[in-house]
């Protein structure tokens, strides 16, 4: 599903993945962890092809860096839900067409949209807040709209950013069994965490970013 | 689908960033009424040297006491004439009263008989009214029996061709000038406008939105802007014109002014979003 | 202290938005352009049509057989008039010279003796060369012995006259119109450069920087946008006239357009920051 | 330091804050719980005065919303040190720039702010990433600038919203340990936050937002 091949990346000169390889099989559920600065968000960001490695080969789902095209990138982000850690929700747009926006890109039918966007949003607990703009919403509010944006395609994959860094321990654990729900029904999902309850509450198999490398704990 | 979703989208982008796309479009406006306002300027002052030029005169002199009938015949060969459109008959009479004009006596004061000979003025047409076809025509006139001399104001015709070319040169470079200001005007605010939605563009791609489909809504919202300001345009154009009618009656507007404002400000709104957002995909 | 914290936010703060500074200050410069172009435009007219009413005359006819000495006692007389800038005398002569060119025969051709009598062209000062001064003038020296008659253009004077006036408020219409177009252009283009900035106006407020803090580097900004925009409009003035030069040899320029155009930059530039990043504070 | 009368706050026709009041004592430590949504960011707002209650007074030091000026809001915040949820950092200056600029409204000797700056800086072990814009910062390392922009004045109260959302435990633990510190010097400091480990490990007196109204615990 997720495959590094010695990977290396490096921006402006700064080296910050050196020589990774890693492994993710369908359906499986991974930890990310490091710490700040080591480059989880980098991984991800390589996963979903927002940055190309140096030198290496990454392999997500049938797409490879060594021979995709720039205009297939938009379908392999359709199969990859991702959860960002700085959210990136379109600011003028409602709660409600945030989510919807990453189902109409798929060329999906209005009334699907709908019924599916209202459906997410009632799992993150954001049902009566659709019609509210981002900066209307509080920071944990943000983050539970990222997440459904995510999981409204019904992805192949998830990589979650910290996803349950601005939220309390309840909605954390919501998130958490909705993530693990999705990822028993068949979606690999890749988290990111600092949260050390999360996963000793939920454990999954952990890979360490350390130095640039990657490490299965 | 695609294309549906392209103009759902470019209607919402239109009305979401409100404060930025009133702005556009007033500068837009504004720029477009400039070019409009110069072509109607340059439009009318092309009617009125055409008026000017239809006031070139070639006046042939005829011999003194040539009889009416000889007058008539003469004023019939020149008629004929291709460069020649009107042909008017000044005859003894008529002559002496233009001296009483310009000199302010009149020939009887002096003489008992008439000295002044008739003449045919000639007013020329479209094509002919200027210098070279005029020494032409005046020429080949001269070689023609009973006529004496033939007059015209060589130099002021000299001096309007060598003024209307730099007229025209000066209309031409100007407007050249108010285009290139217009579109550049134009184009830096439309890419003002997309460069403060960058964020959106990047976040639009990395949930899977294909270049086209971000590209695609803001060209869109492009056209609209453009469409919106050529018309506010093209209204003040109307009401300027209606204005200034009562100052000017000449002033007049062709069709083809709305119509090329209006394919301006739809080409430019739709390039310079194109062009502006190509940089952030 | 704190004007030298607004002085680095402002040169900063230029240095760090520079797509958008160099943007602003391409429109800026533009709109700016326009309005010089404009200015030149109408100074160089104003001074045509100078040109052009200092060729009115009046052309005094005197008695036929006047003696020279009582003609140039004449000519004395109407100098001394404060309206009268210049008198030439025609003498008999050169009236027969003038039928010549008119009508194409020499008076001699008909006549021994020259019937045309002598006469004063009178070139006007610069207050009277209008309509009504020369309709009064003419009756004054109409009413002086010897004169049989004064004649002018009078239509065409008339022409002038309303045709000039109507340049004017036409030259005055067009100015007003393109500072308010320049003005618009000028303020919006700063508008959106600033609301592009609004999430730091707040972050600097939320941070304890005061209203005049946050707004002061941003009027400096302006300010130094305004100057930029100006100096590159004014190089461009400067540019055009010098080209121009080889066509239109008469084209001039005058010290007060590069100051008016620089100070309209610089206070527009500051000006619309201004109200533009009080609409965020 | 902080004491609240009676708040009452809404935004948009929602009652967000009903009949909040609290007081903070001078050099105290305290936590603000609730779940995602709660009001904690609200009441923090309402503190530095970014937003007014409805009804009922806040008095901040020697500042009464019943007779600020909006004029003396500045000096209010100059005596805060907030650390954003969201970090509000300029994007357009560097990590140096954005902690320096919080010393420079003060008017602050440009000498003396090189020094602090560069002292802060290390102290959230970010002194090597001085030139860098936030866009090249990881999520903590943000987070961290934020930090260092908060404490950088000496404030008189420390307001933190979520400062450890995205750090790792010993990130975490080394913030947790420079707040301390500064609060036994006499600042006072009020947290949000859902780090149940911290809250655990760092034990201070704790305040929950509750539908509304906050309650000691
Ligand atoms: N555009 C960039 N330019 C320069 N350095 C960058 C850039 N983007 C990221 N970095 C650096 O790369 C390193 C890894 O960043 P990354 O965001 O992957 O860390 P992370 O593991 O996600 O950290 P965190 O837990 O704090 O989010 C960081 O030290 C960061 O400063
Ligand atoms: N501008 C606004 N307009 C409307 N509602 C708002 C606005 N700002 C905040 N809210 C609402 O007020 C409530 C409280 O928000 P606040 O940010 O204080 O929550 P919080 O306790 O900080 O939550 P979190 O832990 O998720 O950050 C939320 O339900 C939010 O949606
Ligand atoms: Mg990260
Ligand atoms: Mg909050």
């Amino acid at each position: 599903m997720i495959e590094f091949y010695n990977v290396h990346f490096s921006i402006s000169n700064k080296q910050i993945i050196r020589d990774a390889s890693l492994r993710i099989l369908k359906g499986e559920f991974v930890y990310l962890t490091g710490i700040s600065g080591a480059g989880k968000s980098s991984i991800l960001r390589l996963i979903y092809m927002d940055d190309l490695p140096d030198s290496g080969m990454i392999v997500v789902e049938k797409y490879s860096t060594a021979k995709i095209k720039l205009s297939e990138i938009p379908y392999l982000r359709r199969k990859l839900g991702v959860i960002f850690q700085d959210f990136k929700l379109l600011k003028d747009r409602t709660v409600f067409e945030n989510v919807a926006f990453a189902m109409r890109v798929t060329g999906a039918k209005s009334r699907d949209i709908k019924r599916r966007v209202m459906k997410v949003l009632a799992e993150v607990n954001l049902g009566h807040m659709r019609n509210q703009f981002p900066d209307q919403l509080s920071g944990g509010e943000q983050q539970r709209v990222a997440i459904a944006r995510a999981i409204v395609n019904n992805p192949l994959i998830i990589l979650a950013d910290e996803p349950t860094g601005n939220l309390d321990y309840q909605n954390s654990r919501d998130i958490m069994e909705i993530l693990e729900r999705i990822n028993r029904q068949g979606t690999a999902v890749l988290m990111a965490t600092h949260n050390r309850e999360i996963l000793k509450e939920f454990p999954h198999r952990s890979l360490e970013v350390k130095e640039g490398r990657v490490i299965g704990l | 689908m695609s294309v549906w979703f392209s103009i759902q989208e470019g209607l919402r982008g239109f009305s979401r960033a409100r404060m930025a796309s009133v702005i556009s479009i007033i500068s837009l406006s504004a720029a477009l009424f400039l070019i409009a306002f110069f072509l109607i300027v340059s439009l009318n002052m092309q009617a009125w040297i055409g008026e000017f030029r239809q006031k070139i005169e070639i006046e042939v002199f005829l011999e003194p006491y040539l009889e009416d009938v000889k007058i008539r015949a003469l004023e019939q060969e020149i008629r004929a004439f291709p460069e020649v459109n009107v042909v008017e008959i000044i005859s003894r009479e008529k002559a002496a009263r233009r001296f009483q004009e310009e000199f302010g006596r009149s020939v009887f004061e002096v003489l008992e008989d008439n000295p002044l000979p008739p003449s045919l003025v000639i007013r020329l047409r479209e094509n002919y009214r200027n210098a070279p076809a005029v020494t032409a025509l005046s020429a080949k006139i001269g070689r023609l029996a009973e006529v004496t001399d033939v007059v015209y104001q060589r130099e002021l015709l000299n001096i309007i061709d060598h003024y209307l070319r730099l007229i025209y040169l000066s209309i031409l470079g100007v407007g050249l000038l108010l285009l290139l200001i217009a579109l550049v005007l134009i184009f830096n605010t439309i890419r003002l406008t997309i460069a403060a939605r960058r964020d959106s563009i990047t976040i639009m791609q990395l949930v899977g939105a294909t270049r086209g489909m971000v590209r695609r809504p803001f060209v869109i919202e492009g056209f609209l802007q453009g469409l919106i300001s050529a018309l506010i345009a093209v209204g003040l154009v109307y009401l300027l014109v209606h204005l200034t009618r009562y100052f000017l009656p000449v002033v007049f507007l062709r069709w083809e002014i709305p119509a090329i404002i209006t394919a301006l400000g739809l080409l430019m709104g739709m390039l310079s979003s194109r062009i502006s957002v190509n940089k952030y995909l």
